[in-house]
């Protein structure tokens, strides 16, 4: 009886902590937050007649990568206001008009310590865009950006997946999944290969 | 069914055991040590585009080229330009944390009346008063520059008077102006071509004139053989860092220079080692080891050395008419080699450390060093990027700082050849921050702007037709369709070079050994020759974290 | 062919003016530490003035850079790292320390002969404002890690993302100068591949004035001094070699 | 109720004779304001960074290591009683093993603690399991101290789980039983690691190629000083135990083992000291000969600044090695408790000047010519966190001298006696 007892509180401890920390924890650990704007890939590269990443997200001429582009750029199309919706009249307002950067939280941010050249990737390596940031720049969707409470690291470099066993061939842009791909290419870099 | 203790004790058992196969541990474990990567206050670098910009520095007025990258509006960095004909890439260690400056704390930002908070307004009403009650000086650091001209035009038509500190490598050449009746401004050390140096004390490896200058010339000519091209003997008590990796050295005893310089004449003339005839100097060679410390024999063979291989010059730290003399008799001045005539209309002017006598105000500009205190009790307005703590003034007012202003650069003052450089502002001042040019031209609207003189003296170049810009390469100037043109070269880092001039022009006539006693020399510090009140936090580096520099106390907070 | 990146310092040449520390400094975002000591700072790059030890007219002083010596065998540093921050890197010779990886034992610093190892006693700090004048290509280290001389690694790193972006495989070597090499006005410094038997600075490290320090302990600096004056040579062995008294 | 609250007798050794709990208070509070401002000191090193203590980029190492170097070496005698009793079968030694793995559990947490403070990014140090450079003496060190903590807590439990209160839990005592059955195996791996660390501990300077000082030359893997270091811990481990033993008995007021024991314990460490010495004059004489010369160091520029004279070297291989060794071997001397205190004290003393040497002087020697001999004062933290740690081993044992069946022939233990 009182073994019966014991096992099965044990069992009840054993089992509340699989719960929390599988399905609580995950959910807690991210701070969830919206783009600052509705931007969706699809109707811009449509609508541009854009079929290259790199003709919006460029390399300087140093090599360097220019990221997202800047305001600048919104205002050749949004000078004025091309729609009616609550996100468009903000860009208008507060971005183009003043001349000031959106503040568009980057899910790939990498930390400060990295040193990741594209132009070595892409140019020299002749990677895919996709290969690392997955299909999202013909998706129509907004993805909700997660930062992680204790790290401040985008959810991304982690990857989706909390024990790190991975979904897909794109989640998660951490050290070992660089080290990863570079192994599978015979890639040699030292530490200060790509941190700094 | 009642919860005992002994279940809690059980569940907690279970719950921990299970925490062990969840993800909680480890990722919490993984990213503790991440946000220790990564700490919040602990600032990272901006990601933005690097942009290049040609610039000078303006911490003292020889103007070294400089390259300095910028970071979304900032400067990130410098480095030397090797292209500019006289710094040839090099900068001082100052030089190279100069760009922080802007950020020091101790970078006046308000205006400050008797030490409490005032405003321009409030400053510009005692300024305007002061000129209608009074004559006003101004005081330049940086004669010839075009803020020099708005003082000069301001102080003539207020009656007033200009008055200029120079450094202790311009103080030099001022018996040569006593005796020749060329300004100090106009001559210059004709380094290029000299082969034996004689130094009495000045720091020639230590930011000595224009720092890049002498130290490449003296790399290249001074080091890698026992008998090298170029001897530089260095008379010192101590043994400073130019002392130290001098050819020959000389310690004597302190304040020993005019009485060595007054023996090595004495030899000279005795044993006839030299053409020139001059007069002897009253004191005898006995005399003159006494007070400097070196045997006889040894001030005769260090006389028998210093004409061993011409062209020679003797440079002093400080206005010494006794070294001057010295030149004079060893033929250093107007000759191939020596001290040169490199302008024909540079002017001289009164130095400001003269008394003040019936003055109402003075008015400091921002590029007088921070520890010149004026000999007056007039009303002092003192401009100043940085406090530096020293100078006592009624009215403390904040001037742009380094990269913040748009500034011309003449010739700097060892140099044997004229140049012309323009640095533009890179950094927008912070609010609230004034030159005293600005401010001189809202009490007086006719004054010509800063901009527009700089322009005037672009034409005049561009007339002229003579020189040549230095840039990454070089074009004479007769080749440069525009004055526009020339400006813009100039505003985005190259410099304007002259012609060399012919150094036979300067004649210096000296009846007697000189004997009026010097002039009170500012102390030299180990900095040479940049006296700016503070320094870049950087310079820690230099000052407390190597044994390189004993130098001042640490000046910045 | 593998590069082995390395110095060849002139110390008749250097004047100790100290421009170097500074570049240094302000390339790998180094803190300016009021609150630092000659033996708590922060200096990848230090300048020691050493004398011969004799008083008066004899005495000579000499300039001696210190920068990780980038030791080729047998690493002092990297074989007692307890957790690989430290490597020597194999396609370039440099000795690379990661302070993110660092936990701060220490253990590296007494094993470097050279003491060109650093620790960061503080939290970097700027005065308010200055962080605006960090160098971008530079991460700002934590308190109570190590640092040391990386080669300006930064700038290799620029200079590696300029030739892929021009399709080069081969960075040009001029885009690959360190600060201090850069900073020097005697050209005291020289940098190259010391692999390449043509380069300039191969070439020096085998001219007869040259040498290292503490080479009998074999760990085969790649960072060479060079003197004309017999007694500076001395100094690269021990006290007991060199009969000279420390300055 | 208010003897309720003064009176801790019913958690007392039935029989075992006990101060009353105010005397109990009144001993244990100077060393527990002791620890608390110890504790103090480490936090305000975690918090603020290591600037809190005197070391410096020169003196990277400080008080802190030779603390936990002698430490470390001292707490041997857990280890090497155990491998004695279980393993060697020494079994008359098994009175003194309970206090040995006390004091072994003692000088090991002690030493990890302080290694937390000693390194600067604490919250990191796991990366060494994750990503361990397997050259590394300091790897080794720390998965052995890691491991070996680990064995000394789970041999420290049955010891603990014999209080009079706890083993009245009919689980715990079950616990206890099967726990006692692995200790052999523990032993055993105990003694594994402990060789080991103890060596890779001595190897940490050894290996310093760079600190001729320090340097040696190996046998096979490992240089000299790693087998040194195994030695000299094994030699004065037991003298430590003498030592501690020998001062709770003096609390006490009563003899605590039976005399065998210390002579038993005397002998064992005199011996090993003996061979210590022996070892260490050939390998000094092989160093300074033959590695260092080789080196470019000659002999005599580590003994020109004082106070690290030759002298040192006389007092730390005769006075404190070859002296302790003749004392503790010989049967006459030992017999005698102050020759065999005063023995015991040297012996401990050289091993602890053995490590302030290593850990010290080489930091504090010039290795370029241009060098400056240094000196290095801790700061008050440093002091105050290490006066902390022995406070805190103080407190430990005086509580498992209190509550726990330490020594155990005495009265009121025979049940468990008989469990062996």
């Amino acid at each position: 009886m009182n073994t019966t007892r014991n096992t099965f509180v044990f069992g009840l401890g054993v089992a509340i902590a699989l719960l929390a920390g599988w399905v609580i924890f995950p959910r807690a650990l991210y701070v969830r937050q919206n783009q600052p704007l509705a931007f969706h890939h699809k109707t811009h590269a449509e609508k541009s007649g854009f079929t290259e990443c790199g003709q919006c997200h460029a390399l300087r001429d140093d090599g360097t990568f220019g990221g997202i582009p800047s305001s600048d750029t919104c205002t050749s199309c949004h000078s004025e206001r091309m729609g009616a919706s609550h996100d468009e009249a903000v860009l208008v307002d507060n971005y183009v008009k003043t001349g000031q950067e959106v503040p568009w939280l980057v899910y790939a941010r990498q930390p400060a310590n990295v040193w990741f050249s594209h132009a070595i990737h892409v140019q020299r390596a002749g990677l895919a865009c996709a290969e690392c940031h997955s299909t999202y720049g013909q998706s129509d969707e907004v993805r909700i950006y997660e930062q992680n409470r204790i790290s401040g690291y985008s959810r991304d470099i982690w990857g989706h997946s909390i024990s790190r066993i991975r979904l897909g061939r794109h989640d998660g842009m951490k050290m070992d999944d660089c080290e990863d791909c570079h192994r599978r290419h015979h890639v040699q870099v030292g530490c200060l290969g790509c941190h700094q | 069914m009642k919860i005992t203790r002994r279940d809690l004790l059980v569940w907690g058992a279970g719950a921990t055991a299970g925490l062990v196969f969840t993800p909680v541990p480890w990722k919490l474990l993984s990213d503790v040590s991440i946000w220790t990567q990564n700490w919040r206050w602990i600032p990272q670098p901006t990601h933005r585009p690097v942009d290049v910009k040609g610039s000078f520095c303006t911490l003292c007025p020889n103007g070294c080229g400089m390259r300095v990258r910028m970071v979304a509006g900032w400067p990130v960095g410098v480095a030397g330009v090797r292209s500019h004909p006289i710094s040839r890439g090099a900068l001082c260690p100052l030089g190279f944390a100069a760009h922080q400056l802007i950020w020091h704390p101790q970078r006046l930002r308000t205006v400050r009346h008797r030490g409490s908070a005032s405003s321009w307004d409030e400053a510009h009403v005692a300024f305007a008063k002061a000129c209608t009650e009074g004559p006003v000086v101004i005081v330049d650091g940086y004669p010839g520059h075009a803020a020099s001209s708005l003082f000069e035009a301001f102080a003539e038509k207020q009656r007033g008077s200009y008055r200029v500190v120079s450094g202790p490598e311009a103080q030099a050449l001022t018996p040569y102006e006593t005796w020749s009746g060329v300004p100090a401004a106009a001559l210059g050390y004709d380094l290029e071509n000299v082969r034996t140096i004689v130094s009495f004390g000045a720091p020639l490896l230590d930011g000595w004139g224009t720092p890049g200058q002498f130290t490449r010339l003296w790399a290249e000519r001074a080091v890698g053989s026992a008998d090298p091209d170029l001897r530089l003997i260095q008379i010192e008590p101590s043994l400073s860092r130019t002392a130290a990796r001098a050819w020959q050295r000389s310690a004597i005893h302190p304040g020993g220079e005019t009485a060595l310089a007054a023996g090595i004449a004495r030899v000279l003339l005795e044993e006839q080692l030299v053409q020139a005839r001059g007069p002897m100097p009253p004191l005898t060679l006995a005399q003159s080891a006494e007070q400097s410390g070196l045997s006889t024999d040894a001030i005769r063979d260090l006389a028998r050395l210093i004409v061993g291989r011409p062209p020679v010059v003797a440079i002093a730290s400080d206005d010494n008419p006794s070294i001057a003399a010295l030149n004079v008799l060893l033929g250093a001045v107007g000759t191939r080699g020596g001290i040169v005539q490199k302008s024909k209309h540079a002017k001289s002017h009164l130095p400001a450390e003269s008394e003040l006598d019936s003055v109402r105000a003075v008015l400091i500009d921002s590029s007088v060093p921070g520890d010149f205190v004026p000999r007056t009790d007039a009303e002092v307005f003192r401009f100043a990027a940085w406090d530096g703590g020293s100078s006592k003034a009624d009215w403390l007012l904040p001037a742009p700082g380094f990269l913040e202003e748009l500034t011309d650069i003449p010739t700097a003052p060892t140099s044997a050849i004229e140049t012309y450089a323009i640095a533009s502002s890179l950094v927008k001042a912070p609010p609230g921050v004034q030159s005293a040019a600005q401010f001189l031209g809202r009490v007086d609207p006719d004054l010509t702007p800063v901009d527009k003189i700089i322009h005037t003296r672009c034409e005049a170049l561009f007339r002229a037709r003579a020189g040549t810009l230095c840039a990454q390469e070089t074009t004479p100037v007769a080749m440069i369709p525009s004055v526009e043109k020339l400006e813009e070269q100039l505003r985005i880092g190259a410099v304007w070079m002259g012609e060399p001039q012919h150094p036979g022009g300067l004649r210096c006539k000296l009846s007697e050994w000189p004997q009026a006693p010097r002039s009170e020399c500012p102390p030299c510090n180990s900095l040479g020759t940049w006296q700016a009140p503070v320094l870049p936090p950087l310079a820690s580096k230099l000052y407390q974290e190597s044994s390189l520099r004993e130098g001042p106390e640490r000046r910045n907070a | 062919m593998s590069t082995r990146y390395g110095m060849v310092i002139d110390l008749d040449r250097c004047t100790g003016c100290g421009a170097c520390m500074v570049a240094c400094a302000a390339e790998n975002n180094v803190p300016p530490l009021p609150q630092a000591t000659s033996r708590t700072g922060l200096t990848p790059m230090l300048v020691r003035r050493v004398s011969n030890g004799m008083e008066g007219q004899a005495r000579r002083e000499v300039f001696i850079p210190i920068l990780c010596m980038h030791c080729e065998h047998e690493t002092p540093c990297v074989s007692v790292c307890p957790q690989q921050a430290v490597e020597l890197d194999k396609g370039t010779g440099i000795v690379m320390q990661m302070p993110q990886r660092c936990l701060g034992c220490r253990y590296c610093m007494t094993a470097c002969p050279y003491h060109a190892r650093y620790f960061n006693w503080w939290d970097p700090a700027w005065p308010q404002g200055m962080e605006k004048s960090l160098n971008p290509g530079v991460a700002v280290r934590m308190r109570g890690v190590v640092e040391k001389c990386n080669l300006c690694h930064a700038r290799l790193h620029s200079a590696k993302e300029k030739a892929a972006a021009a399709g080069k495989r081969e960075i040009d070597p001029a885009d690959y100068v360190p600060a201090c090499v850069e900073a020097c006005p005697t050209a005291a410094i020289q940098f190259g591949n010391l692999a390449d038997k043509d380069d300039p600075v191969s070439r020096e490290a085998h001219s007869p004035d040259a040498f290292r320090f503490l080479e009998r302990i074999g760990t085969e600096p790649k960072v060479y001094y060079k003197s004309g004056e017999a007694w500076v040579r001395a100094l690269k062995g021990s006290v007991s070699e060199v009969e000279v008294k420390r300055g | 109720m208010a003897s309720t609250v003064l009176t801790d007798r019913r958690w007392i050794e039935r029989g075992a004779e006990r101060a009353s709990l105010p005397q109990f208070l009144l001993w244990l509070a100077p060393w527990v304001v002791v620890l608390a401002v110890g504790i103090y000191a480490g936090g305000l090193c975690l918090y603020y960074g290591l600037n809190q203590t005197n070391m410096d980029n020169r003196f990277a190492f400080g008080l802190w290591i030779f603390f936990d170097l002698s430490i470390i070496a001292l707490g041997a005698g857990a280890f090497f009683t155990g491998f004695l009793v279980y393993l060697l079968k020494r079994t008359d030694l098994r009175p003194i093993l309970n206090t040995a793995v006390v004091v072994g559990f003692i000088c090991y947490s002690g030493a990890v603690a302080i290694l937390m403070i000693d390194v600067g990014q604490p919250l990191r140090a796991w990366f060494t399991f994750w990503y361990p450079n397997t050259h590394s003496m300091l790897t080794e060190i720390t998965f052995c101290i890691t491991c070996y903590l680990l064995v000394l807590s789970i041999e420290y439990l049955p010891i603990l789980l014999r209080n009079r209160q706890l083993r009245k839990l009919p689980s715990f005592l079950v616990f206890e039983h099967q726990l006692h059955k692995l200790m052999p195996v523990l032993a055993g791996v105990g003694a594994f690691l402990s060789f080991f660390h103890q060596g890779s501990l001595g190897g940490l300077y050894g290996v310093l190629r760079g600190r001729p000082f320090a340097f040696r030359q190996g046998f096979f893997l490992w240089p000299s000083t790693f087998f040194l270091f195994i030695l000299s811990a094994i030699a004065s481990g037991p003298s430590f135990l003498i030592l501690v033993t020998a001062a709770a008995e003096k609390v006490a007021g009563k003899r605590l083992v039976p005399r065998e024991v210390f002579q038993r314990l005397a002998f064992i460490s005199g011996a090993l000291l003996g061979i210590y010495v022996i070892a260490k004059a050939i390998d000094t004489l092989i160093w300074l000969n033959i590695t260092s010369p080789s080196l470019g160091f000659a002999p005599w520029q580590f003994y020109i600044y004082r106070p690290f004279g030759t002298s040192l070297l006389f007092v730390e291989i005769v006075l404190f090695g070859l002296i302790p060794a003749l004392l503790l071997t010989y049967r006459r001397t030992a017999a005698r408790r102050g020759w065999l205190l005063t023995a015991a004290g040297l012996a401990c003393a050289g091993v602890v000047l053995n490590r302030f040497r290593l850990t010290v002087q080489t930091l504090a020697l010039p290795t370029l010519a241009f060098d400056p001999f240094l000196q290095y004062t801790p700061s008050w933290q440093e002091v105050a966190s290490f006066a902390g740690v022995i406070a805190y081993g103080v407190i430990v044992y005086s509580l498992s001298y209190r509550y726990l069946p330490l020594f155990v022939q005495l009265k009121g233990d025979r049940s468990h006696v008989s469990v062996d």
